[in-house]
């Protein structure tokens, strides 16, 4: 019993633990690098993530759950080939194409649900196949990356928003607003609370009278509708669609979830926690192009040590918390 | 208790359900009929079906054969979700709701009260805290289910099913980690509810509860009706007789007063006998204030208390199994710390834990992998129990212990409850503890299993082993203890020889512990 | 007088060749006395927008990068263009709706030197003017420029030469283990069919020639091996006479790079492309130019 | 009877496989002797997955604890190079003749890439079981830094290995098969003989079905989830050495790249659940030689690579449906007759 009572205590902890990581992390950027602190570079955190942060909002609701979902970057990219290519090759108005693609994404998401609760399937494997498939997909398309030049989406890749001196994109505001919406859903809802209980002990949120199976498919319906959301974002983003997309971004995508102070093992953690994770990812990031100075590989060993000092720190103090 | 009501036209009628799993015939054709206004209860030994039934007729698992009839319609609820619109509203047996919700959601989840933002939070908690009380549960509902102990779990599951104005309330063991102040609250509330008109399914092993409620009794043998009786037509020997099929008038068993089992009592004045093991002071905080205990060689002392009075934590802290704050423990006189349940048990303690579910069986495992699961890690990894050892060992225990299983290869988990604790308890067996620490051991062991047990497990006392024997049901511990140690408030309340207390001396020391200390 | 900043954002790590062109940069940055803010993004477009865009927070004077794509730069080049920070590319060139969002690009032509490898085999397919010469692909990532421009070139020379005929064509990811392994899988497919093997980089027809010999074949002799890049590895794989040909693409950017750079501070106008200067190198000429390799 | 065991399923999906092969491949099944050995798609076939066999094998015991190790590229990648550096070589030329140098003695050099191997092990080791991190995350910090290590050691660039007996690592034969075929084996028959004839196995199920009650029950889960780790760092090190002697140089940048998410697939394939518990070693085994199969056909076949990805994950899909019990009760329910018919 100790040690679930540890684990209850853990994730709240966690979770304020990562903000003021988070908050030590930019103190010491802004120490060692002029000009770090100002807004415009904070608010670029913001811009340059956005899609990041979409992706994480949806992978926090399958986490949550218990799952995981593996093809949130090759839906992203799939998104990104059909919308440019609905655009460019056959000039469909762009409300129609953005449309389009979140319910591509939306339904390859709950057929994977389905195939994970209907069937009995893995989700690790079940999303990993998806994985494939939507890349796969995107080549079928086309293996060229296509530019996407409809005025709409230039005028949205183009347009800032001015807040505080500085400026963020139609794109960051959008995920805001997703990562709001989710908060409430997952806090605030039946369904959302239905998520944490099959997170929790799916076999007594079933034997409770839960709607266990709608409830899983709509959460990888929702996770895939964020990918695609993310896909329109990163459209916006790049201008393009291509195969290539958002390589490996699925591993962020649950790094970030997992550092925000969220359990793999389902059932404890909180949405708003991907914003804080995605942060630090992106901080780390910003760290390093402001150094300058690292190679290739100094780049991939300073980001396995940050992460590293980062959870290790995180996990003491919270074991420190728990034994309070 | 309430007379049988006129009422002719049952709400819930089974016909002839059947029903088969891979390689046991779990339930064959029966029959049951639920009436509105009373209390009906299923009673049969461990592994009878009694539980399959309530799945079946709950729509965990989908009949072989029969009919489910409510109201005199043919149902076919194919989810816990649809029995629960049907208006049957179920406790199972191993306690369902989700560990990392609180306390609150667990009960009201699938059913929120709503606010026009959502869910209103506030006035769940007040409702939730309300109806605990109701029972005389006073705990924090926002905290998570997990930071409480088995027995609160059970009856925030109970609270959940009283919530909802249902036709049928199905309650599977639910008093079997209760003590008896739960259970008399419980009771109460049940019969307020059958007042109102409810037909109430209830299982339970206990005969006590069963005739302190119960309307009617359906007993079931080996997956059938053994057939159904008014309570008042049916003596206490009668149903123990038809539970185990003998012939009316033969083996005499039942919870009989501690009286009635004199015979097995200890004659060694149990201060003569050698200490075993000494704890000074030991406690944890937040968990138990610092207290002695000593056992003694072929001695089995009770821990008596109420809930939550601390007895799981000190045989925790005794086990290692959480790690003491203060105090020390000698064992032979030598000075030993246990940093975890392994050094316990290579000094040789065991303890079989009260949560079967989550802290002893590893459900897919077979019976008797499970049952020298303990035994094997004492033994290290490379000196592996020859299989046929294993098997040996298991088909012994599986024999002493009339565990009822296909074969000793058949996953735990497809065990009833009750034969699952009972081969967690050989897993301890096996091992031959100098000190067996048994918490809540005879939780959902039928009538009969449970004298065998506890004669079973008193002969090895006899050859020496010592026992903390830790239970819920008062009668039991004051039967079968040489001394006995009262807890109150996380704290040791006094500590007093066989025959020094009576039930109602042990609750006059709980309540005014203070003249004691 | 300050010296002059650049900010540069490699694609990566991801062979050789990256890493010579990375070096290369490095070197002429730190001989000239620039600063280099080098910036490494492991393959992903979205993190060479965001180390430009903190090139841009942190005021560079001029921006590099070789974009891992061709698409997708208009936002982030607008946004230099508005910072005034002038933009060059190395390597690869973008699709933009503005030229103007750079100023100049450096770097090798892929899909020249698809055609080069194609003309030399031509060449090559007249000494045995009656006999249908067999040609097996291995293609770069898929979808990744260099393997689109390297495959579009090559079919471009020999479309006009009914002689060469390409039968297979599967990617090998511009790794050794990869082309090893699919031309294993070729050579027990197609047997003794094949003689041609084409690779998009030296390091797939390393491996290549490994699967080859295993077969109990001679490459360069019983299967023609051609490839591109011109790393040391293939040098020495041609003086041992397991390769036949490759077609140089040069990573040595970095003092061209470094010397367009200041005269672009300088306001000094300069052509709106520069091409490397790269060779073709037959097996011939190998162990003659073998101790000039620089990387 | 058989049709029940664990082991039918993916069986079949690999026979299926190899049947598809045999109607479309010609030759595929032909083998001969070449050089004194055997020589053919099968042999390929096996001799390719043989790293993949390894790294699922550790993999599988890492999932039977409820683990996950994404770390195996990046061990794969830092123990081929450190063998490869190690042994090294250079090509000098001496009057226009090239001469093969080497540096370390072999057995140095290979016990130098075991023990790194074993470093990452039990680096991944002490953040799961020691600190408590959460597999995916504590692994991920080694598959980040750990190629970055490994590419720091060698600059970046690919690291050649001129030394002969080093390639019969990857590349040599024994009585005419692979030996790469016969370090697998070993490695498989040891690996089954500890769970077999130990109490490893029991133990390991039962850190993954409930590590509370196994502590209870007295098991040292901590030593136990380190050693799996360890393990499972150390088979993707053989993997490593395998890899790198198969194409004759370490390349830090990609060996061994996303072979963590081949090497669960074969383990999911073969039937060993992610959640933990119940595994199969030999299920692992068929799980690995299905997916490289596959992609050996998919080679063979002459497909573009553009559809390389799709047919790859219809397989996978079409793959864990047939293991799915529910898909075949369903199955039955939509074609009942023919079912009946064909039996
Ligand atoms: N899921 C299952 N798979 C296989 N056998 C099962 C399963 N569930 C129950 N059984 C078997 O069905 C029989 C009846 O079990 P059930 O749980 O109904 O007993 P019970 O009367 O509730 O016993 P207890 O008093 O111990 O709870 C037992 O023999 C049990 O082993
Ligand atoms: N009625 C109650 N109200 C509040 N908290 C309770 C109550 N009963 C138990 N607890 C909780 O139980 C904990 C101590 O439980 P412990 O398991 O040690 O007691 P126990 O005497 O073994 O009880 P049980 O019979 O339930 O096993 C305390 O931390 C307390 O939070
Ligand atoms: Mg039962
Ligand atoms: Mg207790």
């Amino acid at each position: 019993m100790t040690n679930t009572r540890s684990l209850t205590s853990s994730p709240y902890f966690t979770s304020l633990v990562t903000v003021a990581l988070l908050l030590v992390l930019l103190g010491a950027g802004g120490w060692a690098y002029p000009g770090f602190l100002s807004e415009q570079v904070l608010f670029n955190l913001l811009i340059d993530n956005a899609f990041l942060l979409v992706i994480a909002v949806g992978m926090s609701f399958v986490i949550i759950s218990g799952g995981i979902d593996l093809s949130v970057g090759s839906v992203l990219a799939l998104t990104t080939m059909i919308s440019a290519w609905l655009l460019q090759t056959w000039h469909w108005p762009p409300l129609v194409v953005i449309a389009i693609s979140l319910a591509i994404g939306a339904g390859f998401g709950a057929a994977m649900g389905a195939l994970i609760h209907y069937f009995k399937l893995q989700p690790f494997i079940v999303t990993l196949a998806g994985m494939f498939l939507a890349r796969g997909l995107c080549y079928l398309i086309s293996i060229n990356s296509i530019t996407i030049d409809d005025p709409t989406f230039v005028a949205v890749s183009q347009a800032q928003l001015p807040v505080l001196g500085g400026f963020i994109s139609p794109g960051a505001l959008i995920a805001l607003i997703t990562l709001a919406v989710a908060i409430y859903v997952a806090h605030c809802t039946p369904f959302g609370r239905a998520i944490y209980a099959v997170g929790g002990n799916e076999q007594s949120a079933l034997m409770m009278g839960l709607r266990v199976g709608r409830t899983k498919v709509l959460i990888y319906a929702f996770s895939g509708f964020c990918a695609a959301l993310a896909g329109v974002l990163f459209s916006f983003y790049m201008l393009s669609g291509y195969g290539l997309h958002a390589q490996g971004t699925e591993l962020d995508a649950i790094a970030a979830v997992v550092i925000g102070g969220t359990l793999l093992s389902g059932g404890y953690g909180y949405v708003a926690g991907a914003l804080s994770g995605v942060l630090v990812l992106g901080a780390i990031q910003t760290l390093i192009a402001f150094d300058g100075t690292l190679s290739s590989w100094w780049t991939k060993i300073v980001i396995g040590g940050l992460l590293f000092i980062f959870c290790v720190v995180q996990r003491l103090m919270a074991i420190g918390a728990a034994k309070k | 208790m309430s007379t049988l009501t006129s009422a002719p036209v049952p709400v819930l009628e089974l016909r002839g359900i059947s029903k088969a799993f891979t390689g046991v015939q779990a339930l064959s054709g029966v029959s049951l009929k639920l009436y509105p206004g009373e209390v009906h209860t299923l009673m049969g030994q461990n592994g009878a079906g009694k539980s399959t039934l309530i799945k079946v007729l709950t729509g965990v698992y989908a009949p072989d054969q029969g009919q489910i009839l409510l109201d005199g319609r043919a149902v076919h609820p194919s989810s816990t979700l649809d029995a629960q619109n049907l208006g049957i509203s179920t406790v199972y047996q191993e306690v369902n709701l989700c560990p990392n919700l609180s306390v609150a959601e667990n009960i009201f989840i699938g059913r929120y009260p709503r606010k026009l933002a959502g869910i209103d939070w506030r006035g769940m908690q007040r409702q939730a805290t309300e109806l605990l009380e109701r029972m005389q549960v006073r705990i924090d509902v926002s905290l998570p289910l997990a930071h409480y102990p088995l027995a609160i779990q059970q009856m925030v599951a109970i609270s959940r099913a009283l919530l909802v104005s249902a036709k049928v309330l199905i309650l599977d063991e639910p008093t079997s980690s209760l003590d008896e102040k739960e259970v008399e609250l419980l009771f109460s509330v049940l019969r307020g509810l059958r007042e109102q008109g409810m037909a109430i399914l209830f299982v339970t092993h206990f005969l006590d509860q069963t005739y302190a409620i119960s309307d009617r009794i359906t007993v079931m043998r080996n997956g059938e009706r053994e057939g159904e009786y008014a309570c008042s037509d049916l003596s206490r020997l009668e149903l123990v007789n038809k539970m185990v099929g003998a012939p009316a008038g033969s083996v005499a068993a039942g919870s009989a007063p501690a009286a009635g089992l004199g015979a097995a009592a200890p004659v060694a004045a149990s201060s003569k006998l050698a200490t075993l093991l000494r704890a000074v002071g030991l406690g944890r905080k937040g968990a138990l204030m610092p207290m002695d205990i000593e056992l003694r060689q072929g001695e089995m002392l009770g821990l008596a208390g109420l809930l939550g009075s601390g007895r799981t934590e000190a045989a925790r802290l005794l086990f290692g199994a959480d790690k003491a704050d203060s105090g020390a423990i000698t064992i032979d006189d030598k000075e030993r710390s246990f940093a975890s349940p392994r050094d316990a048990i290579a000094a040789g303690i065991g303890f079989c834990s009260e949560d079967r579910k989550h802290e002893g069986a590893i459900l897919e495992l077979s019976v008797r992998e499970n049952l020298i699961l303990a035994l094997q890690a004492r033994a290290g990894i490379m000196r592996a129990i020859p299989l046929k050892r294993q098997q040996q060992l298991a088909e012994e225990y599986v024999k002493a212990l009339g565990i009822k299983t296909a074969s000793i290869e058949t996953p735990i988990g497809s065990l009833s409850g009750g034969n699952q604790q009972k081969v967690l308890l050989a897993r301890w067996l096996v091992t031959e503890p100098r000190l067996l620490i048994l918490d809540e051991p005879t939780r959902g062991i039928d009538v009969r299993a449970k004298q065998e047990i506890m004669d079973y497990v008193s002969a090895l006392c006899r050859k020496g082993m010592s026992i903390l024997f830790i239970s819920s049901e008062l009668p039991e511990v004051l039967r079968v203890s040489d001394r006995i140690v009262v807890m109150r408030d996380r704290k040791a309340g006094g500590e007093y020889p066989r025959g020094a207390l009576d039930e109602t001396s042990v609750l006059h020391v709980i309540a005014a512990g203070a003249d004691h200390e | 007088a300050k010296p002059l900043v650049i900010g540069f954002s490699q694609v990566g790590a991801e062979s050789e060749w990256r890493t010579a062109n990375t070096v290369s940069i490095k070197d002429a940055a730190k001989k000239e006395g620039i600063t280099l803010k080098f910036a490494d993004a492991q393959q992903k477009q979205e993190n060479q927008v965001k180390a430009i865009r903190s090139f841009i927070a942190q005021r560079v004077d001029v921006i590099a990068f070789s974009p891992v794509v061709e698409s997708g730069w208009d936002t982030v080049l607008r946004e230099a263009k508005a910072a005034k920070i002038p933009v060059i590319l190395t390597d690869r060139a973008v699709n933009v709706s503005d030229p103007s969002l750079y100023v100049t690009f450096i770097g090798s032509d892929f899909v020249e030197e698809g055609r080069r490898a194609a003309r030399w085999l031509v060449e090559r397919a007249k000494k045995t003017p009656d006999t249908v010469l067999n040609i097996v692909e291995l293609q770069g990532t898929v979808g990744s420029a260099p393997a689109l421009d390297r495959k579009k070139g090559f079919e471009e020379i020999i479309a006009g030469n009914p002689k060469l005929k390409v039968i297979r064509s599967q990617t090998g990811d511009f790794t050794r283990a990869k082309g090893k392994e699919v031309m294993e899988a070729f050579l027990k497919a197609e047997g003794k069919k094949i003689n041609v093997l084409y690779a998009h980089n030296d390091d797939m027809a390393i491996g290549a020639i490994q699967a080859i010999e295993e077969a109990g074949l001679k490459p360069g002799k019983d299967i023609i091996v051609i490839s591109i890049d011109g790393v040391k590895g293939a040098f020495e794989a041609m003086i041992a006479g397991k390769l036949n040909v490759t077609v140089e693409c040069s990573p040595l950017l970095g003092p061209q790079l470094m010397q367009i750079a200041r005269d672009v501070v300088a306001n000094k106008p300069v052509p709106k492309r520069f091409t490397t200067q790269e060779g073709v190198f037959p097996a011939e000429v190998a162990a003659k130019e073998f101790p000039n390799r620089k990387y | 009877m058989f049709v029940r065991h664990p082991l039918f399923r993916p069986l079949a999906a690999l026979a299926i496989l190899l049947l598809i092969d045999l109607i479309m491949i010609p030759g595929f099944f032909h083998l001969e002797i070449k050089d004194g050995h055997l020589y053919g798609s099968l042999i390929d076939i096996a001799n390719r997955a043989a790293p993949l066999i390894l790294a699922a094998l550790g993999m599988t015991l890492v999932i039977a604890t409820r683990g996950i190790d994404i770390s195996v590229g990046a061990t794969v990648a830092i123990s081929g190079t450190v063998a490869a550096m190690l042994i090294g070589g250079t090509m000098v030329m001496q009057n226009g003749v090239p001469e093969y140098v080497a540096n370390t003695p072999m057995v140095w050099a290979l016990c130098a890439a075991m023990g790194a191997a074993l470093l990452c092990g039990a680096w991944n080791g002490i953040l799961v079981a020691g600190l408590g991190l959460q597999p995916i995350v504590a692994t991920l910090i080694l598959m980040v830094a750990g190629r970055g290590l490994a590419q720091l050691l060698t600059d970046g660039q690919i690291v050649t290995v001129y030394y002969k007996p080093f390639f019969f690592l990857g590349s040599g034969y024994l009585f005419g098969l692979p030996f790469s075929i016969y370090i697998v084996a070993a490695v498989f028959l040891v690996t089954a003989l500890l769970m077999r004839k130990t109490a490893l196995g029991l133990f390991i199920q039962s850190v993954g079905i409930n590590p509370v009650a196994a502590r209870l029950a007295g098991l040292k889960t901590a030593v136990l989830i380190f050693f799996v780790y360890v393990f499972c760092s150390a088979c993707a090190g053989v993997a490593g050495l395998m890899i790198t002697s198969n194409i004759k140089s370490a390349d830090a940048n990609n060996a061994g790249l996303l072979l963590e998410l081949d090497a669960i697939l074969a383990v999911t394939l073969g039937g060993t659940s992610l959640a933990g518990g119940k595994f199969s070693l030999a299920g692992s085994v068929i799980g690995a030689l299905i997916i490289q199969t596959l992609t050996y056909t998919i080679y063979s076949i002459g497909l573009p690579p553009e559809v390389n990805m799709v047919v790859k994950s219809v397989v996978v899909f079409l793959v864990c449906l047939s293991q799915s019990a529910e898909f075949k009760t369903m199955w039955r329910r939509a074609f009942p007759a023919r079912v009946k018919g064909n039996a």
